[in-house]
């Protein structure tokens, strides 16, 4: 049987996002994220595969807030790719994911300079878990040890877990039975996940209806993005 | 030059260099010879016997077929037989004291991959391939032992040959 | 518990790491053994590598979610929403995502303590039947003179049981609070409907199906009344047929994530949001906007007032006034939500007023529960609390039992609560954390968490879909800990007076008794245990085809509403600002031993760990300090020293200072951490009951002293980064 | 002693013109220049051969200090893998800083030695001679402390060997897209060649060693193995000319192309003041730069300390200066190109950069100065007149300031610019720990280290060059006139 090969895609209305930040723990709950202690917090080594950026945009005598939501943005033509020495980080061509290899990872922390939109995670120190926190860790996912990079993989080991169960029963992965954490639990659905390979996919009909809306992040940079914000609109009522 | 390399001076150098080379391959030898031995299990559990009774891996091994992990008996399922059979045993004796006392056997496990590995069990299970693929013919050993080193290399010599293992070789179907 | 260790769980593989090395001595050859070690009886319901999920309800806050929580050998790894709940529809907040380190807390109790000293934090363990029989005689020494406090999360069969406690002894009902429902304004709200429709019930809001809403100060996407299902409202809110997106304005001195979404942020003063929405009102009335209906029923709401005075106390000008008022009347589907009073009642009634003249549309008040049987913990206003501690001061009160509530924290110190604590004789919390309470009573009862425990909740507010969420076990508990279900009952049979109203075997008896009583809904099953099963099963009752959204009854209100100008706490010479004190969407008010909310940036700050006092940048620079000096607070009540966060959206003449950290104990993770604006409010209730928390005003003094401040974001980038370039590569 | 008077005796013995002015000429051509100013044999073997003889106390306090420096580098790394390398000051987004920032030093200083002593050695520059093996040394020895900075900087150090292109069952191998893996190329090629080619003018001298030495013993044995029994027959020679030509033609493209890859470590990057065409260049010629002012500033310290007043004259000084003065304009001419670009293209994450440099806040602006006074102001100052160019304490001063300044730019180039990209709300700043400290201050041991161990047993200074040399030149006289002369 040849296996389908997957365009995973993200879309994210920023009209929608309300900066609840329930993406940002479903993330660190599924995927064994350390939490990270205050004052390496301010040293600037604070991780979390998913973050709300807020941009602050002049408003008269105050300012209207930007929220921004950044994830690894599993680039078509990823820049931390190349840049990697031993092949930690690379294309998975099938599933068109930019996956980090954990035990492979000497180190270097090229590809985090290398990535425009600094959602790459360094492991300064040995994560900790005090007892029993530990028992709460997702077996699916490997914890990090000190010193390699990690960051957000699209819950691939969701991919993983739906594909081997379609694997046991002889079929196709059906895409809408994956679903990243964030996406999960997102209250008011700003995150949307698919399979864009899927042309009836819900994704596919949402970028298709929001043209004008549309925009990758840093896109200049050609890194072709697989998530897509929707910008956020204007209402202007009687005023 | 070869004044040099006639001196007695050099001759030394190049003896003792021979000789340590010659100690630590030994050592190494010796060590890894002994890492091979199978361990001492809390009560020596015969594969061969079960086997030979006509059990199936996948009665005790329940869920290897639909699982990721393949399972290990409950001593209460142990038990579930040898309140019957081969009470007299000795082996058996021992299961029993564990059963009375509520404690789980602490067996030593042969095969343990990496923590960074995700390895289904019921993926390869339900690709047809039997236990023994990897597990050696455990239905003949009485005391069991690794048969094959489970490295990366392994995996991939393996899946290389299947063409439907071959489209499973990325990085990330294991490393996650 | 004996565990079962498989490959994936690189956990026990730890476990077993550790163990080798006792174990290598005893191997043959040099290798080290890792050990494997299965279960003595395998649980049916848990094949090995395979997660299996529960139905559950959220403990987060009273809301009352389902969720879903993923259990793999025996760990509970993950909680979801529950995709077929009608609340939440599969969806969840931070909060209820955090419930896991609630559970795996290292800080947990694991069994009951006794001091012999209250407050001297010196406790002695105890058996549980010692600390049963303990407690069991000062109850029934007290008799009537117990008083129990309950918190809004509070599962319903333990207020039942709580309630039939007070009954059996003659004792007064149990009091419902915390510092979260007076933030979000439970009873506030209830106080208002009942002014209004004569129904003393929570409301809801569709806001999927209106096209302006009107918040008065109402942080409904953050710490709210149901922050899950207004996220999932606003969705809908925002991509509505035919591309609308609905226009949604914020009162507020302090932008809030609810301000931030907002498309008009109006800063208006603390504490005049209810002139706001009174002025709104009058004007529909007086200029005739809208519907001839929307303009009569505003003419018998809205009370008489100056406009020009108004528009002044809020600080917004009478323009703007009428603009809003003229996009309020003329709308669709118009919605007011209000506040939560704090400034005074009046404020929620005169939003809720708004609803009424709009016509009611789109909003839902809160329906009876499924079944007679049910309860629901019911918040109390403030005023009820103050009554509580006057009675405790006189010596009133003999025995004091607390249940999922901090009062000793969540109440301003000068409310007294601590001194009238002294008065009483016997103080016994049930609790799963050492929390401040726990610290000041004489008996704590290590409580199971939600997710070790038996419950139900009735969904509240109810989207115009009454709902029960049934709580059940996830995991096998962790320690010795007892349910306080279990506990009540065991204590009732020794107490002669209240043997006889507490039949039950256990808790879970009790509780299929209660449910029995349901209708048939969506879950199905025929006859009590099946129904029972189903009820476990797909996370609890709701109706199977959701009802038709009944029109809300046309407002029965005698007198028009009339809001009092506020008045402020404080000399204005002395204390030149007004004080705001909110709740962060992250942290709230009791999430502070749980690291992932501690360690997660708030949205709007993205500060982490720490209290920080919102300033606006131009008042900071009068004030010459900036990011992370540390300065002191002052108000008449008391003071606070805190580092700054120059937040350009909030009032020049407005400090914001968040809620949640200051905690003397609760754990490793929230001790000694910040500084709690409670000490900065007054304990004294308003006019008409409702804590005047909106209305204080303060000074701030520069300490010359400054902090690294643990913000994610890096502040001099945002500032001078991209000169206001919007998002990046937009 | 004029080549046309020149009789059978050897030039040491001979006298003097009796002529006064041309004896007058005579004398002071022997005094400047070192080629012409022949003594008895043995006299050059002695000057050199004497550190390895006779140690001072000095140079044990020397030794101590410099082990010293290597003990704490070796337990600083060790602190750091064990306890995470979150004790260095690395954070998110400034990922790489000081030790990368020595990396590219040490091979900025590393550069310079092979390719002055293969440059002039290819254009024949009299004065090269005493100069080349300071300078070869100095190559070996800085590319060895550079090597290790790479493995420092590893987040798991251990895991090193994943870089090393080797057959294994997991069928992975290096990826040689990357700018890191063509670095370990590189690198390792130059060390290499500079390693072979500094051993190949060592064997003469060796040979020496060995003929001096008469006792029998260890050093007689180290010189015999060492010398690879070089006995200076005239096939020896031939062959030993040819092997240094070869070397000296290959390693300058080498050089050339190594600090080149060096550079792309950052220009293959995406980072705002990494992206940029110019770097190539603008890195070989900054290394030259601070590998001249290094070169400089070993000399003067041999010289002073090792008491080389014989090799190395006002002539050497006079050249090296120049040679670097030359480098100076020559930077300054790549520094405004690397600034004047950017600028030019006015991309806002460049533009806040440059700004950066310019006004800070500290220390880029701070640092950004102090820059341009050690490259510019300092050189260019000092090196204008032949009277400060040939003075060893302005020497000295001028190698310190162009290497604390070419340091410095290195700081600015990685530390600052990572800290400011695309994403403003994720910009960061480097904040200095204890452990680079500690282990920058190893690295400069080990260099010293290095040239101290080397003193002991091996001649600092080529001597068989400065005789080739000497045998090469003559003074003759040309009508009243005495002029140097050479053959070739």
């Amino acid at each position: 049987m040849e296996l389908n090969t997957h365009k995973w895609t993200m879309v994210i209305d920023q009209d929608r996002c309300t900066g609840c930040s329930a993406c940002v723990i479903a993330c660190h709950a599924e995927n064994n994220v350390p939490i990270v202690d205050e004052n390496q917090v301010w040293r600037g080594r604070g991780m979390h595969w998913i973050r709300i950026e807020r941009y602050w945009e002049p408003d008269g005598q105050y300012v209207k807030a930007r929220l921004l939501p950044v994830l690894c943005q599993q680039c078509d033509s990823a820049p931390c790719e190349p840049v990697c020495p031993v092949f930690a980080t690379y294309h998975s061509e099938r599933q068109n994911l930019n996956v980090q290899v954990y035990n492979r990872c000497v180190g270097t922390r090229y590809c985090s300079n290398n990535d425009p939109y600094k959602v790459r995670y360094f492991n300064f120190f040995p994560p900790q878990w005090d007892e029993p926190l530990n028992q709460q860790l997702n077996p699916d996912v490997t914890v990090r040890s000190a010193g390699v990079m990690e960051k957000c993989s699209f819950c691939v080991q969701r991919i993983a877990r739906a594909e081997q169960a379609a694997l046991a029963e002889g079929r196709q992965l059906d895409p809408s039975e994956v679903v990243p954490a964030c996406v999960q639990t997102c209250p008011p659905s700003a995150l949307l996940f698919g399979d864009l390979n899927d042309p009836n996919s819900q994704i596919a009909s949402v970028l298709a209806g929001s043209k004008g809306r549309q925009y990758r992040l840093l896109e200049d940079l050609g890194t072709q993005p697989s998530v897509y914000y929707l910008k956020g609109g204007e209402t202007n009522v009687g005023a | 030059m070869r004044s040099v390399i006639r001196s007695p001076f050099f001759r030394r150098v190049f003896i003792a260099v021979v000789v340590t080379v010659l100690v630590l391959a030994a050592a190494a030898a010796s060590y890894i010879s002994r890492t091979q031995a199978a361990p001492q299990q809390p009560i020596p559990f015969p594969h061969a016997l079960m086997v030979q009774a006509g059990v199936q891996c996948t009665f005790c091994h329940t869920t290897a077929t639909e699982s990721p992990s393949p399972g290990m008996p409950s001593v209460e399922k142990c038990m579930g037989c040898h309140k019957m059979i081969a009470t007299t045993q000795p082996a058996i004796i021992q299961l029993a004291a564990y059963w009375q006392n509520k404690q789980p056997i602490q067996w030593a496990r042969i095969y343990q991959l990496p923590r960074f590995v995700q390895f289904p069990h019921d993926v390869h299970v339900n690709a047809g391939l039997n236990c023994e693929r990897c597990h050696g013919d455990v239905g003949h050993m009485t005391v069991t032992h690794q048969v094959n080193n489970m490295n990366m290399g392994w995996c991939l010599a393996c899946h290389e040959q299947q063409p439907n293992a071959k489209q499973l070789m990325d990085c990330v179907i294991c490393h996650h | 518990m004996a565990r079962s260790i498989s490959r994936r769980s690189f956990l026990k593989a730890g476990a077993a790491v550790a163990a080798t090395s006792v174990l290598a001595g005893c191997q043959p050859g040099l290798r080290r053994w890792v050990t494997l070690e299965p279960y003595v009886v395998a649980p049916e319901e848990q094949p090995d590598g395979i997660p299996t999920w529960y139905a559950s309800v959220c403990r987060g806050c009273p809301a009352g979610c389902g969720i879903m929580a993923r259990v793999m050998n025996g760990r509970a790894v993950k909680i979801e929403g529950n995709p077929e709940h009608p609340l939440n529809a599969g969806k969840l907040c931070a909060n209820g995502q955090a419930g896991l380190q609630i559970l795996y807390n290292p800080d947990r109790l694991d069994a009951p303590l006794l001091t012999a000293k209250r407050g001297s934090r010196e406790f002695a363990r105890l058996p549980w039947d010692s600390a049963l029989s303990t407690l069991a005689a000062k109850v029934k020494d007290a008799g009537s003179a117990v008083a129990i406090v309950l918190g809004p999360t509070t599962s319903g069969h333990l207020v039942d049981l709580f309630q039939r406690l007070a009954k059996a002894l003659g004792a007064p009902a149990p009091l419902v609070f915390d510092a979260r429902s007076s933030w979000s304004g439970t009873a506030a709200l209830s106080a208002a409907n009942q002014a209004l429709w004569g129904q003393g019930a929570l409301s809801a809001y569709d806001l999927g199906g209106s096209d302006v809403i009107y918040s008065f100060g109402a942080d409904f996407l953050g710490a709210g009344l149901s922050p899950t299902r207004y996220g999932i409202e606003y969705g809908r809110f925002r991509s509505q047929p035919k591309g609308a997106r609905g226009y949604l304005v914020q009162f507020e001195p302090h932008m809030s994530i609810t301000a931030a979404k907002a498309d008009q942020w109006v800063p208006i003063a603390p504490g005049t949001e209810g002139l706001v929405a009174q002025a709104i009102a009058r004007i529909i009335a007086d200029e005739g906007l809208g519907t001839s209906d929307r303009i009569a029923r505003a003419a018998a709401l809205a009370g008489e007032i100056n406009l020009a005075s108004a528009a002044q106390a809020a600080g917004v000008d009478v323009q703007q006034l009428r603009q809003l008022a003229q996009v309020f009347a003329e709308a669709q589907r118009p919605l007011a939500i209000p506040g939560n009073g704090q400034s005074g009642a009046a404020g929620v009634t005169a939003a809720q007023a708004l609803n009424a003249i709009a016509g009611g549309a789109g909003m839902a008040l809160q329906g009876n529960p499924p079944a007679p049987a049910l309860v629901r913990a019911e918040p109390a206003g403030y005023g009820q609390v103050q009554h509580l501690i006057g009675q405790m001061g006189s010596g009133a009160v003999k025995a004091l039992l607390t249940y999922g509530t901090n009062l000793a924290y969540e109440l301003p110190a000068q409310a007294g609560f601590l001194d009238a604590l002294d008065k009483v004789g016997f103080v016994a919390t049930f609790s799963p954390f050492m929390d401040e309470m726990g610290a000041n009573s004489d008996m704590v009862l290590a409580e199971r968490t939600y997710l070790e425990s038996w419950g139900y909740a009735v969904v509240a507010p109810d989207f115009g879909v009454a709902a029960v969420t049934s709580q059940q076990p996830v995991v096998q508990p962790l320690n010795d800990a007892r349910s306080a279900g279990d506990v009540l009952l065991a204590m009732a049979k020794q107490i002669p007076s209240a043997a006889g109203a507490f039949t039950w075997s256990d808790e879970v008896a009790f509780l299929r008794e209660v449910a029995g009583g349901l209708p048939a809904g969506a879950a199905g099953g025929t006859g009590a245990d099946a129904q029972w099963a189903r009820f476990l099963q797909h996370g609890g009752w709701w109706p199977a085809s959701a009802p038709a959204s009944q029109p809300t009854p046309p407002p029965s209100a005698s007198a028009p509403i009339s809001v009092a100008a506020p008045q402020y706490q404080g000399d204005a010479t002395i204390y030149p600002f007004h004080l705001h004190v909110f709740a962060s969407p992250l942290l709230g008010i009791s999430g502070a031993n749980l690291p992932w909310l501690q360690g997660s940036p708030d949205p709007l700050t993205s500060m982490c760990w720490q209290t920080w006092v919102a300033i606006n940048p131009a008042t900071a620079r009068k004030l010459g300090v900036q990011k992370s000096d540390v300065v002191r607070v002052t108000t008449p009540y008391g003071e606070l020293e805190a580092p700054v966060y120059a937040y350009p959206a909030v009032r020049p003449d407005t400090i914001a200072v968040p809620l949640g950290q200051g905690h003397t104990d609760l754990g490793r993770y929230a001790q000694g951490r910040g500084a709690s604006p409670l000490a900065l409010l007054g304990g004294d209730a308003g006019p008409d009951g409702e804590p005047a928390w909106a209305t204080v005003r303060c000074q701030v003094t520069p300490t010359g002293r400054s902090v690294n401040m643990a913000t994610f974001e890096w502040t001099p980038g945002v500032e001078q980064g991209f000169f206001n370039q919007g998002y990046p590569g937009e | 002693m004029l080549e046309h008077e020149l009789g059978h005796q050897p030039a040491w013995e001979q006298p003097l013109p009796q002529e006064p002015r041309t004896r007058e000429q005579v004398e002071q051509f022997k005094e400047k220049k070192l080629l012409l100013d022949v003594r008895e044999p043995g006299y050059m073997d002695d000057i050199v051969m004497r550190p390895a003889y006779t140690a001072s106390p000095r140079l044990w306090i020397g030794f101590l200090l410099a082990g010293l420096g290597l003990v704490v580098l070796g337990a600083t790394w060790l602190w750091q893998m064990v306890g995470g390398i979150g004790i260095y000051g690395i954070a998110r987004p400034v990922m790489w800083s000081i030790y990368i920032v020595n990396f590219v030093y040490f091979i900025g200083i590393g550069h310079a030695g092979t390719f002055i002593s293969a440059a002039f050695r290819a254009m024949k520059i009299q004065f090269r001679a005493p100069i080349s093996r300071p300078a070869e040394l100095l190559t070996v020895f800085g590319l060895t402390a550079a090597g290790l900075f790479p493995l420092i900087h590893l987040g798991r150090s251990w895991k090193a060997y994943f870089l090393i292109p080797y057959p294994n069952a997991r069928q992975i191998w290096p990826s040689f897209h990357s700018p890191l893996v063509w670095d370990l190329m590189a690198i390792s090629t130059y060390l290499s060649c500079s390693a072979l080619f500094a051993y190949l003018s060592l064997l003469p001298d060796l040979a020496m060693a060995r003929d001096r030495e008469t006792r029998p013993g260890w050093r007689k044995r180290l010189y015999e193995i060492t010398s690879l029994g070089f006995r200076g027959t005239q096939q020896e020679w031939h062959l030993h000319t040819v092997a240094m030509d070869v070397f000296t033609y290959a390693i300058i493209p080498v050089m050339f192309s190594v600090h080149t890859i060096v550079s792309w470590d950052f220009a293959m990057a995406i980072q705002p003041g990494w992206h940029s065409t110019v770097f190539g260049p603008y890195f070989v010629v900054g290394a030259l730069f601070s590998g001249a002012a290094a070169v400089i500033l070993i000399l003067m310290i041999i010289r002073k300390y090792m008491h080389l007043e014989y090799f190395i004259r006002s002539e050497h000084m006079n050249g090296m200066a120049m040679f670097l003065l030359i480098l100076s304009f020559t930077w300054a001419y790549f520094y405004f190109n690397d600034y004047l670009v950017p600028w030019y293209g006015q991309d806002p994450a460049e533009k806040v950069l440059s700004f950066q440099f310019a006004r800070g806040p500290f220390p880029a602006n701070v640092l950004w100065y102090l820059l341009l006074i050690c490259n510019l102001a300092l050189p260019w100052g000092l090196l204008w007149n032949r009277k400060w160019r040939t003075s060893p304490l302005v020497l000295t001063i001028v190698g310190i300031s162009v290497n604390v300044g070419m340091y410095i730019e290195r700081v600015l180039i990685i530390t600052i610019s990572l800290g400011v990209n695309q994403m403003p709300y994720d910009w960061g700043v480097y904040r200095l720990q204890l452990p680079e400290v500690l282990i920058t201050t190893g690295a400069f041991c080990l260099v010293i280290f290095l040239f101290f161990l080397f003193s002991r047993f091996f001649p600092i200074i080529p001597v068989w060059e400065v005789k080739e040399g000497q045998e090469m030149h003559r003074l003759r006289q040309i009508g009243r006139a005495v002029v140097d002369t050479r053959v070739e």
